[in-house]
């Protein structure tokens, strides 16, 4: 199937100016970047019209499935997801975003093991003093089950278990506002939401940079994708390629708090297994 | 056949404009019976899947306490509780009803017997602005206000019940509030003024006359404030805590009914069984919606002469 | 205790009652203003959103909340007009109506989360109405007409019937007697409701992620073609309205002034519902005044 | 309360040319039978007035005759109007009352200024030209007797007016639309003394001009306006006979009880 | 409207022993004056009327006299009863209203049943021994001539009574408090003539035990029923005399036109 959907009416010329009408759908962390780039992108393609929208990853490749949307976002694999048919799905990957615990300040622990962090999000440590902290019980804090966030970290620290029941929340923003607020919290979270009110962890001694993850250093980390159904022609795909342009990827997605795809060394398949490029 | 006669045996003007009128209204009432079909149908259809298509076991989802659609249970069924939603919801919900109860009845005597122009002035717009305050402003103080008080007070993290009880009292307040003013303005005022006659005070009168003929509006204002806090989702979800755990106090996190609805669905992908089973806890609001408004019709007959 | 005793006791608990809603009131009131008051600048109000970098404003957000208000008025009124006539006017007192009147109000307990998945289902994929001004404004038409529609029905059976059979008497259809009499006599009653509802449709958020959307296109202010895709009257454009934004900004936003924009933003929500509020109120009161004849 | 043969009754033959006439009235609200065979004939350009104790259904009987009744009540028979049945289904309502104006016990003057009141309805008739609005809004106050009072205040709200003003106004609003009959029900019971006596002074001035059937439980006024008088029970037509002989001379036992006070 | 000199009154000496009166009273409704200088002093078991066109004030007055304008009028002056001014402030004006008891133009029955009614008062009053409630539910309800209408039906709601018994309803209510005095505005007009006589009677008993102040605007019926009149206009009083007096030998212009109906 290699029409680009049936929102997209663009033309066929792959020279010249593209038309056409383009709406991506989905992952909320991606939002902003697609936006602020489609904007940039219609300045030279006036004929161009992309509507970029949230709605969460399951949203977006459901979405993109159906053929209801051109571009699909998605922070992760769409072989991960329930009920996607990824055959039919054709993945771009524009940004990789690194992952790291977060918590309290006022906890006062800055490194902890890979096996620390797993016994505490599957609740088998509850207290900071077992990690070398003070005497305070450890709140954990979920992101909702399904989001991007929540299984790329799950993949790479719980390798199979399951999560300890707690509470969860369905975004970034709340999530540090939580972890700030809350004594004894620790969740996690993509690099760009991590600021000097709440305490990023380093596992193994592995501080949580970019360099560490583009070196493949440090574990946590996804791309984000924008899948499309079949393969991408017109206005779209010449919108994917300004995607990955040094345009984008030098300025926007730095500016984002993402990592560009360019400057990856290591590279994941949708199994989680990493290998150098 | 005079004139007039034969005026009185044709339609005139006045019956075509009838005609119209009644045309339009007809159109406009059935223009929303179609849409209420429509997203009862939808909610219907969609929330059934889950017994239908998925096989999960009515009683299961609502007698169970692990909310897990991921996974599959020891017995091969797939493993769906919702009794802690369903308790939460009601817990916050009855006891948010409970506590602004008092509060929005206070102030609507207050508006409608004590007769203080000046008063009812102030407070009429103050409290239809507390109703166009977006519920994420409610949450994001319930979450910078609330938690950090309840968390002070009672321990543990401050998320949980009492403090989505909390945040739903101030937004069911106006609710409640306005629809019993309007029950009090209601009672005719000869009732008063023949109660004050007899030398009834104030008080005996609004209690013993007032109050007693405006029960039926005062119990539809209770219920359809308790809908609203059944039915909200952003400011709760904010507070609450989110956990899908049986609620063990008021302190502890836990998950309503729209909270888990809302938290979920942008994540999961539509027809799947974890997507079915948020529309199944939908289902479940609008039975929950629909069983309140029954109430409310059978208060509204018994309370009739 | 006799009973004037428990008069003064009564008094006492009642004016309590009042008086700690009016702080919880003033509280919440104060707490918001207080915060966001501060940070409101000409500049904020009339800037455009930034997604990464301090320094944004609302003014899309703004003139999306206020255009999506207005055509949702325009879209809910006409029906919510015409189904509180038939309730008070035409209804037969008989079960159907009771059902047609449940469902009504099933509808308006309805989470908004569910009408907005609900309109982005119908409205945004299979009428291909795309994430729209117009889809919002629809989805919102969904709970904002069940409330509209029982306020105007009570506020026209408020109006007593001597004036309906006034107008009858003299031969005039319902339908005059409806429109030309007993409409503007429930009038200020109908004003407050749309005035309740204005604020709830101003400060909705769940049900318009979905549906209007979560993202504000530049548009072009002085382009008055509604048809153009880049006029800011283009109904069929995404709007992201000033909630969606708070709730955005709160819930996502890496920009590293969110906390100023959401608690600015929240604060000119209200100032503005304030100001429509009392707005609404004095043009009702001179339209009633001019329809009446009363002063 | 005294029990009364309902089946026997004395009602008049009408010489006169006739306005209107019921044949056969029946009406039921649900299940309760309100109105018993009525056989009235009443004459033109004369005042017939009806009376009778509380709830015996004078209001009810005077609603039907210009279909005040449809909707609240079934009435069967037939209700001639120029040779017309106007309780057929078939009729057009409006033209009815267009023809058969009806005022009521309180007064109810339309939410508009006192021009509006009068001119509102002329308008949907379809009257739209300046002079012959001004002209019968100048007529029709003055039949009613409030020209004087309100001339120079035309604009200004109906509702400000006093309550025997405002029935005037209602009166006023009526023959503005040139009704041949009128229908009143009770209007005076509201007023004070001074504004009934207006009240039935403008009667007496209309009667030149239209037909006036009047509900009244005040026996005084019935007796000191009315050309005819129907006294009903229960919902039976009693006695109907010129009003002179009704109360000097009832023919029944229940009028001759009622009018001289030793009723119930 | 004709001018009157409003200075000018005849008020009459009343020897007979005084129930209330009246000290300079004033009443205003914001900047509208409604009473002025209101020197009345009423009899004990008598009937005193009060009667004058529409808005000259007589509900005013009265409702004055049992403080009920208390929050909607300004009211400057004395009110002397049994030697206390109970318009002052101090006075508790539950008590007032216990011993000046009120019926008001429109029945006004609570939504409860026939025996209910009656003694809601008497247990807010404190008074809860049930054979004391059983016997004033008699006696007042015999007072009121409605008992045998009623005896048998206590239970039934009072709102399914007809309007004249609603009204004697009103009037057994007020007097089963046992008040000194008792104050009636225009308590019959509602009513049709039959239900009228039947309260006349009942006040024409009652004044053996009660001082009763009736507004009316029937001049039949206060000349029929009252032993003083007062005559109101525009919020004066113009005359105060025996009944007879006032409707036979009035001693003032406007009190000769009005009773004579030449007036406005
Ligand atoms: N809308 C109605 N529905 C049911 N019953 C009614 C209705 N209107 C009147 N009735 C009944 O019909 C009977 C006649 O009532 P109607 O109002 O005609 O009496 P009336 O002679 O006008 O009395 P009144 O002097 O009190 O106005 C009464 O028994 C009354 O209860
Ligand atoms: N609540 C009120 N507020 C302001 N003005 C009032 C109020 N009640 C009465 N008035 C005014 O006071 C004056 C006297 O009114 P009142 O009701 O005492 O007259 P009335 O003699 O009882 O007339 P009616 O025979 O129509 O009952 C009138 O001018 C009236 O407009
Ligand atoms: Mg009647
Ligand atoms: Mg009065
Ligand atoms: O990026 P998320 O899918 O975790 O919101």
């Amino acid at each position: 199937n290699s029409d680009s959907g049936k929102d997209s009416s663009s033309s066929k010329s792959s020279s010249g100016e593209a038309s056409g009408k383009i709406t991506a759908v989905g992952s909320t962390a991606l939002q902003p970047l697609v936006e602020k780039a489609a904007a940039n992108f219609q300045k030279e393609n006036s004929k161009v019209n992309i509507t970029v929208q949230g709605g969460g990853s399951g949203t977006g490749l459901s979405q993109v499935q159906d053929k209801s949307v051109t571009i699909g976002n998605s922070d992760i694999f769409a072989e991960e997801k329930d009920g996607i048919d990824s055959k039919k799905l054709v993945d771009h990957k524009v940004a990789v975003v690194g992952m790291a615990p977060v918590i309290n300040k006022d906890v006062n622990v800055k490194n902890l093991t890979m096996d620390q962090v797993k016994q505490i999000f599957t609740g088998k440590i509850t207290n900071w003093k077992d990690v070398g902290g003070k005497d305070e019980e450890i709140t954990v804090v979920n992101r909702a089950e399904g989001s991007g966030t929540r299984a790329t970290f799950e993949a790479a620290v719980l390798k199979g278990e399951k999560a300890v029941k707690s509470q969860e929340q369905d975004s970034n923003g709340t999530v540090q506002k939580i972890v700030e607020s809350t004594p004894g919290a620790i969740s996690y979270l993509a690099f760009s939401y991590i600021n000097n009110k709440i305490q990023a962890v380093s596992i193994d001694d592995v501080k949580p940079t970019d360099e560490n993850v583009e070196s493949g250093k440090w574990k946590i980390w996804s791309y984000e994708h924008m899948y499309t159904n079949g393969k991408a022609d017109g206005a779209t795909a010449k919108f994917l390629d300004y995607m990955n342009s040094k345009d984008v990827q030098d300025s926007l997605v730095k500016d984002m708090g993402y990592i560009s795809i360019h400057n990856m060394k290591v590279q994941k398949d949708s199994k989680g297994t990493v290998s150098s490029k | 056949m005079d004139d007039i006669q034969k005026k009185l045996q044709t339609k005139s003007k006045a019956t075509f404009q009838d005609y119209f009128g009644k045309g339009i209204c007809y159109l406009c009432i059935g223009l929303i019976i179609l849409l209420v079909t429509c997203i009862l149908y939808f909610i219907a259809s969609k929330g059934l899947a889950t017994f239908t298509k998925n096989h999960v076991r009515v009683l299961d989802f609502l007698t169970k306490t692990n909310w897990n659609p991921g996974a599959i249970d020891a017995k091969g069924h797939p493993d769906i509780g919702a009794l802690p939603m369903i308790v939460t919801s009601f817990s916050v919900t009855l006891l948010a009803a409970i506590i602004a109860t008092p509060f929005a009845l206070g102030v609507a005597i207050f508006m409608a017997e004590f007769s203080s122009k000046r008063g009812t002035k102030i407070l009429q717009p103050v409290i239809e602005l507390l109703v166009g305050i977006p519920s994420v402003v409610y949450g994001f103080i319930g979450l910078s206000v609330i938690v950090p008080f309840i968390r002070n007070v009672f321990g543990g993290t401050g998320f949980g019940i009492l403090s989505g009880t909390l945040v739903l009292f101030v937004m069911i307040l106006p609710t409640i509030t306005s629809l019993s003013v309007d029950s009090l303005k209601s009672v005719p005022m000869y009732y008063r003024q023949a109660s004050l006659a007899l030398g009834a005070t104030r008080w005996q009168t609004i209690y013993k006359v007032v109050l007693r003929s405006a029960i039926p509006g005062i119990l539809t204002a209770i219920i359809f404030g308790m809908a609203r806090a059944f039915g909200e989702a952003l400011a709760v979800q904010m507070v609450i805590g989110n956990a899908t755990l049986m609620p063990k106090n008021l302190i502890s996190p836990a998950s309503t009914l729209t909270s888990k609805l809302t938290t979920d669905i942008g994540n999961t992908v539509m027809g799947t069984l974890p997507n079915n089973a948020l529309w199944s806890l939908a289902l479940i609001l609008l039975l929950m919606s629909l069983i309140l408004n029954m109430l409310v019709k059978f208060i509204g007959k018994r309370g009739r002469f | 205790m006799n009973a004037k005793k428990i008069d003064h006791l009564a008094t006492g608990v009642i004016y309590t009652l009042v008086i700690s809603v009016i702080v919880i009131l003033i509280a919440i009131l104060g707490y918001i203003l207080f915060n966001g008051v501060p940070d409101i600048s000409w500049h904020f109000l009339t800037s455009a959103a930034q997604s990464f970098s301090a320094g944004g404003g609302i003014r899309d957000q703004l003139f999306n909340s206020l255009y999506l208000l207005i055509l949702t008025i325009i879209v809910s009124l006409p029906i919510g007009l015409g189904a509180g006539i038939y309730l008070s006017e035409y209804a037969p007192n008989n079960w159907t109506t009771e059902l047609i009147r449940t469902s009504v109000e099933v509808l308006s307990s309805l989470p908004s989360v569910v009408v907005g998945l609900f309109g982005y289902l119908l409205f945004v994929i299979k009428l291909n109405l795309g994430f729209s001004i117009l889809s919002g404004a629809i989805a919102l038409t969904f709970f904002n007409l069940p409330l509209l529609t029982r306020n105007i029905e009570e506020s026209l059976r408020g109006v007593p019937d001597l004036q309906r059979e006034a107008g009858m008497s003299l031969g005039l259809s319902s339908w005059k007697t409806t429109t030309k009499i007993v409409l503007p006599a429930a009038l200020p009653g109908i004003l407050t409701g749309l005035i309740l509802s204005a604020g709830r449709i101003f400060g909705e958020a769940a049900a318009l992620i979905y549906t209007a959307g979560q993202s504000a296109p530049t548009v072009d202010y002085t382009n008055w073609n509604i048809f153009s895709t880049t006029s800011f009257l283009n109904p069929m454009r995404p709007a992201e309205t000033l909630a969606v934004h708070i709730w955005k900004v709160n819930t996502e936003s890496v920009t590293p002034d969110a906390h100023l924009i959401s608690s600015a933003s929240s604060a000119v929500l209200i100032i503005v519902i304030l100001i429509f509020n009392l707005g609404a109120r004095f043009l009702g009161n001179k339209l009633y005044n001019k329809i009446t004849a009363s002063k | 309360m005294k029990e009364y043969n309902l089946t026997d009754s004395y009602i008049t033959d009408i010489t006169e040319k006739k306005a209107l006439s019921t044949d056969n009235l029946q009406v039921y609200y649900g299940d309760n039978h309100a109105i018993f065979d009525a056989n009235l004939n009443f004459p033109r350009y004369k005042i017939t007035a009806l009376i009778g104790a509380s709830g015996c259904g004078k209001s009810t009987f005077l609603r039907c005759l210009n279909r005040m009744n449809d909707k609240v009540a079934r009435v069967d028979g037939e209700i001639m109007y120029r040779n017309t049945d106007i309780n057929s289904s078939k009729i057009n309502v409006y033209e009815v009352r267009k023809h058969i104006g009806m005022v009521f016990q309180r007064p109810n003057p339309f939410a508009k200024s006192i021009k509006e009141n009068i001119i509102f309805a002329l308008k949907n008739a379809g009257i739209n030209q300046k002079d012959e609005l001004e002209e019968r809004l100048e007529q029709s106050l003055k039949s009613a007797a409030l020209w004087d009072e309100v001339k120079d205040n035309l604009n200004k709200s109906a509702l400000a007016l006093s309550g025997g003003q405002q029935q005037r106004l209602c009166i006023a609003r009526s023959i503005a639309m040139k009704p041949d009959i009128l229908l009143l029900d009770e209007p005076a019971s509201a007023l004070d003394p001074i504004s009934t006596s207006k009240i039935e002074e403008t009667l007496q001035t209309l009667k030149k001009d239209y037909s006036i059937i009047i509900v009244t439980h005040n026996l005084q006024q019935a007796s000191r306006i009315s050309d005819y008088t129907a006294f009903l029970h229960l919902g039976h037509i009693i006695e109907y006979n010129s009003t002179v002989n009704v109360f000097t001379h009832p023919k029944m036992r229940p009028t001759e009880d009622y009018v001289s006070g030793n009723f119930g």
